[in-house]
C-alpha cells in the first residue's frame, strides 16, 4: 500500500522527457519531487507560468510571484509568464501534453468528479474542468477507497462531475489502472504488498485484469 | 498622446454607482487593485455584481466588500478561502455563480478583441453547461463537443499594474499578470491603479502588455500591501 | 473646389481631442498633417501601432518600423507595440474611435465599395473590412466624381462592397455630406466656391438638401 | 527547460512536404522569415498553401516560392506587390483566397487559443461573407450581424522573431511583431528563426511575446537582409 509520496513517486515516472506538465493540488504536487534528473520537463502552473521552480529561499518570497495553489514559487531559467488567458488558451490547444490532478471519484468510462460535494460548502472548480476538457492526457491520483471503505473508482460517478470521458490513467495507493477506450478500468500494477483480491475488492466499476498482474517498480 | 491621468482613487471611481457589474483584476490577493477596493469601501456603492477570480480573504481584497456587504453576487472560479463569504453564501445573501477558471479568463479576453461569443470545450457534461448551447465541432482531426460562452460585458474594468504611463500603458510584474490583463482589455471603462506612474516615453512599447487605448483613467496607488496568502518557502541547504 | 490636401484638411476638423484614429492609404494619411496643435489624438496603424509618429528623418529609417501603407514611421512617447490580432481586436472593440479612409463608391445607406473592380488585377481589402465592419465613425474621403465624369455617391453601390450601412460622412472636393440613419446623403457644406448645383449634378443617389448650405470654413 | 534548437534551417524545416500548408509571419518585407524561406527555396517542396497576409515583392519574401512555382495558393490580406504574383493569378497558375487582414490575424490567434471558430462583422454583406454562417447577435446592446470564421489549421507555422532563447521563448522588435505572434501560437508545428539567439535565463519572463511551448525549433539566422518596401522619411527642418 502506498503513502502520498509512494503515489507520486509512481506517476513521476509517467513523466517523459520533453513534456510539458500541469500539476493539480495535493499529491499531484509531491511528482515535482521525483522527476528524475536528465528527464527534462517545464512544469505550467494556469495562474500564468511555464518553467515554474521550487518553492523561494526563506525571506525571498515574492508576492507577485505565485502558483495557482496561492503558493509562493520561483522561476526557473527559461521560464515566461502571461496572462490567464493565454494561459488557458495553451491547455485548451493541447500544448500541455500532461494534467496530473486529484479526484474524489472517477467512473469506469474516464469521467472525473473533483470539485463538489452536494450539502457542503463548494469552492470551485477554478482550473480543473478547463484541464480535463482539454489535456490529451489525464492521470489521476486519488485514494482507492473513502474513509467510509466505499471504492471511488464506479461505474458511473454520483457526484457531479467535472468532466466526461477524459481520464487516461489512475495511480491510488493500490494499483495503477488505465481506462479503456471502450470502458472499463484495467488493472496494470499492484502497489506492493497488495493483491488482486484487495484491489478487485477495492474498485465498484468495471475491472479489467488481464494474466499476471505485476507488482510496481518504484 | 491621450492623458488618462486621474488625480485620486475617489477621480478614478467616479460613476460607478449601485448594482453596477465590475471586473475585478487578480488571482487570490495576487496582483488585486488593493485602492480601489479601499475605495469602493469608502464610496458604499452597493448591491454590486463583482467578476473575479477569487473573492479574497476575510479582512483582505475583496472580502472588504464582503463585509460591508456591497456585493449581491460573485462570478468566479474559486472562492471559500474566507468565512464571511460562506457564511453569506450559505444564508442566501450573496449569490454565488461558479464558472471555469479559463472559461472566466476567455470571456474577459473575448471582450476585449470584440468577439462576442466562443466555444470552450470546459464544462461540457457537467453542470456548468446546463442551459448552454453545446455544438460538436471538428478541428484538427478531433471531433468533440463545445459550449458557447459570451464575452462579459461589465461596466466597469479594475486592475492593478506594476507600471503605467500617462497615456495608460500597462506593464505588469510576474505572475502578478493574470486576470488584469485580460480584464483591462474588457471593460466599458477601465481603471488602471498602478505602483508606479512614469511620463510617456519611459516604458518600452515593446514591453506593454496591455496598450492605452483600452484603459480610461490611470493613478498611482497610494500605498501596496501586497500581501501573501500561502508564503511556502524551503531552508536553505 | 478641393485638392488633396483640402479634404485633408477639412477631415481634420472632425478628430477631435482624445481620439484615437485610423487612417487609411492615400487622402486620409495627409489628415495627420492639418490635426491642429493642442488636439491630443493617437493614431493607430493596423499592424501593431498606438502613438504612430512622423517618417524618420533620412538614415534613421527601421526596417522593423512600418505602418500599415508599409512607410517606413517613428513611434511618439507613449506609444506601444503589440500583434495584428490585438491591433484588430481593439479595432472590433470599437476603442478606435474614427477611421478614415478612401472609397470607390459610396451609396445613400452608407454602403461602401473600395477593394475591388471586376475585371482588373484585384489586390485585396487589406484591413478594411474589419475596420468598417467595427468602427463607429467612419469617415470618407474620395472624389465625388470619377474620371468619366460620373457621381460615385450612388443609390446603390455597382462595386463589390467593402461593407455595408457604415459610412457616417463623407468629404470630397465638392462637399461634405453624411449619412442619414434612414438613408440619404445629407449635404452639410459646399467646398469653397462650388454651388449646390453642381453637387446636385455631381449626386446620383439621394441627395438631402434643407435650408441654406454653408461655404466649408477650412 | 526543453531545449527547441536545432542546427540549422534544414534541420529547421524537416518534415516539411509537398501540398503542405504553411502559416508564413512577417506584414510586408516586415519580420519576414528570410532565412527559412530561402530555406524552402532550396528544399524545392511543391504545392504549397500560404497563408500570409502578403505574397512578398518579386525577388523577396514568398515571391521567391512564387518565381519558382512552389506555392498552389496564397491565403492573404493584400496581395499584388508583385509582378509574377499576378501573372501567375490572372494566368490561373496560382489559386488566391482574399480575407480580411482582422479575420486572418484572428483566425491564428484562436488556432493558439484552441477556440475553433469565433463571430467577427468583418464582411458581412459583401462577397467574403458567401457560404458563411451568419448570425445576428446583441452585444453591449448594439445588434448586429456576425460572420463565423474558422481557426486555422495548418501544417507548419514559419515566424521571424528578434530573439530567442533555447527553450523557445520569443520576443519581437517593434512592428516586425505582426502576424509572427499569433502565428507563432498556431501551427501544429512551429518554426522560429531569431537574429539573436540566447542561452536560457537572458529573457525576462515578463518580456516575453511567444512562451516557448508554442515552439518546436528555434533556430539563428544566418543573414538577414531586413529589406523596405517603402522608402519614406523626411529631410531634416
Amino acid at each position: 500500500m502506498l503513502d502520498k509520496n509512494g503515489i507520486a513517486k509512481r506517476i513521476a515516472k509517467e513523466v517523459k522527457d520533453g513534456m510539458y506538465v500541469n500539476l493539480g493540488i495535493g499529491i499531484p504536487t509531491l511528482v515535482a519531487n521525483y522527476i528524475p534528473e536528465g528527464v527534462n520537463v517545464v512544469l505550467q502552473s494556469e495562474n500564468g507560468i511555464l518553467g515554474m521552480g521550487p518553492f523561494p529561499f526563506e525571506g525571498e518570497q515574492d508576492a507577485d510571484l505565485i502558483n495557482a495553489g496561492k503558493q509562493t514559487v520561483t522561476l526557473l531559467p527559461g521560464s515566461s509568464i502571461f496572462s490567464s488567458a493565454v494561459s488557458f488558451g495553451m491547455i485548451r490547444a493541447q500544448r500541455v501534453h500532461l494534467t496530473i490532478l486529484g479526484a474524489m471519484e472517477v467512473s469506469e468510462n474516464g469521467d472525473i468528479a473533483n470539485w463538489k460535494i452536494p450539502g457542503k460548502m463548494v469552492k470551485g472548480m477554478g482550473g480543473a474542468m478547463d484541464l480535463v476538457a482539454s489535456a490529451k492526457n489525464i492521470i489521476v491520483a486519488m485514494q482507492h477507497v473513502n474513509k467510509a471503505g466505499e471504492s471511488k473508482l464506479l461505474s458511473k460517478c454520483d457526484l457531479p462531475l467535472t468532466g466526461i470521458k477524459c481520464v487516461k490513467k489512475i495511480v491510488t495507493e493500490l494499483a495503477v489502472l488505465d481506462i479503456l477506450p471502450q470502458g472499463g478500468f484495467r488493472l496494470l500494477e499492484r502497489a506492493p504488498g497488495v493483491s488482486v483480491e484487495q484491489i478487485k475488492n477495492a474498485t465498484a466499476g468495471k475491472l479489467l485484469i488481464e494474466g499476471e498482474i505485476p507488482e510496481m517498480q518504484l | 498622446m491621450i492623458n488618462k491621468v486621474v488625480k485620486n482613487v475617489d477621480a478614478a471611481l467616479e460613476g460607478i454607482t449601485d448594482n453596477m457589474t465590475l471586473l475585478v483584476g487578480g488571482f487570490g490577493l495576487c496582483g488585486i487593485p488593493e485602492n480601489c477596493i479601499a475605495g469602493l469601501v469608502k464610496k458604499g456603492v452597493k448591491g454590486l455584481t463583482c467578476i473575479s477570480n477569487n473573492a479574497g480573504v476575510d479582512d483582505f481584497g475583496l472580502g472588504l466588500l464582503l463585509q460591508t456587504k456591497q456585493i449581491k453576487k460573485m462570478v468566479s472560479s474559486y472562492v471559500g478561502e474566507n468565512a464571511e463569504f460562506e457564511r453569506q453564501m450559505l444564508s442566501g445573501e450573496l449569490e454565488v455563480e461558479l464558472i471555469p477558471q479559463g472559461t472566466l479568463a476567455t470571456r474577459c479576453l473575448m471582450a476585449g478583441l470584440g468577439i462576442p461569443f466562443f466555444p470552450t470545450p470546459a464544462g461540457v457534461g457537467t453542470e456548468v453547461a446546463i442551459g448552454k448551447e453545446v455544438k460538436s465541432i471538428t478541428y484538427n482531426g478531433e471531433t468533440k463537443d463545445y459550449l458557447i460562452e459570451k464575452a462579459f460585458e461589465a461596466d466597469f474594468s479594475i486592475v492593478k499594474a506594476w507600471k503605467g504611463d500617462t497615456a495608460g500603458n500597462l506593464i505588469f510584474r510576474s505572475t502578478a499578470r493574470n486576470f488584469n490583463e485580460p480584464m483591462a482589455m474588457a471593460g466599458k471603462i477601465t481603471i488602471a491603479e498602478v505602483e508606479e506612474l512614469v511620463e510617456v516615453g519611459n516604458l518600452n512599447p515593446d514591453h506593454i502588455h496591455v496598450p492605452g487605448i483600452y484603459v480610461n483613467r490611470i493613478f498611482k496607488g497610494e500605498q501596496y500591501e501586497k500581501r501573501i496568502e500561502q508564503i511556502t518557502v524551503r531552508k536553505r541547504g
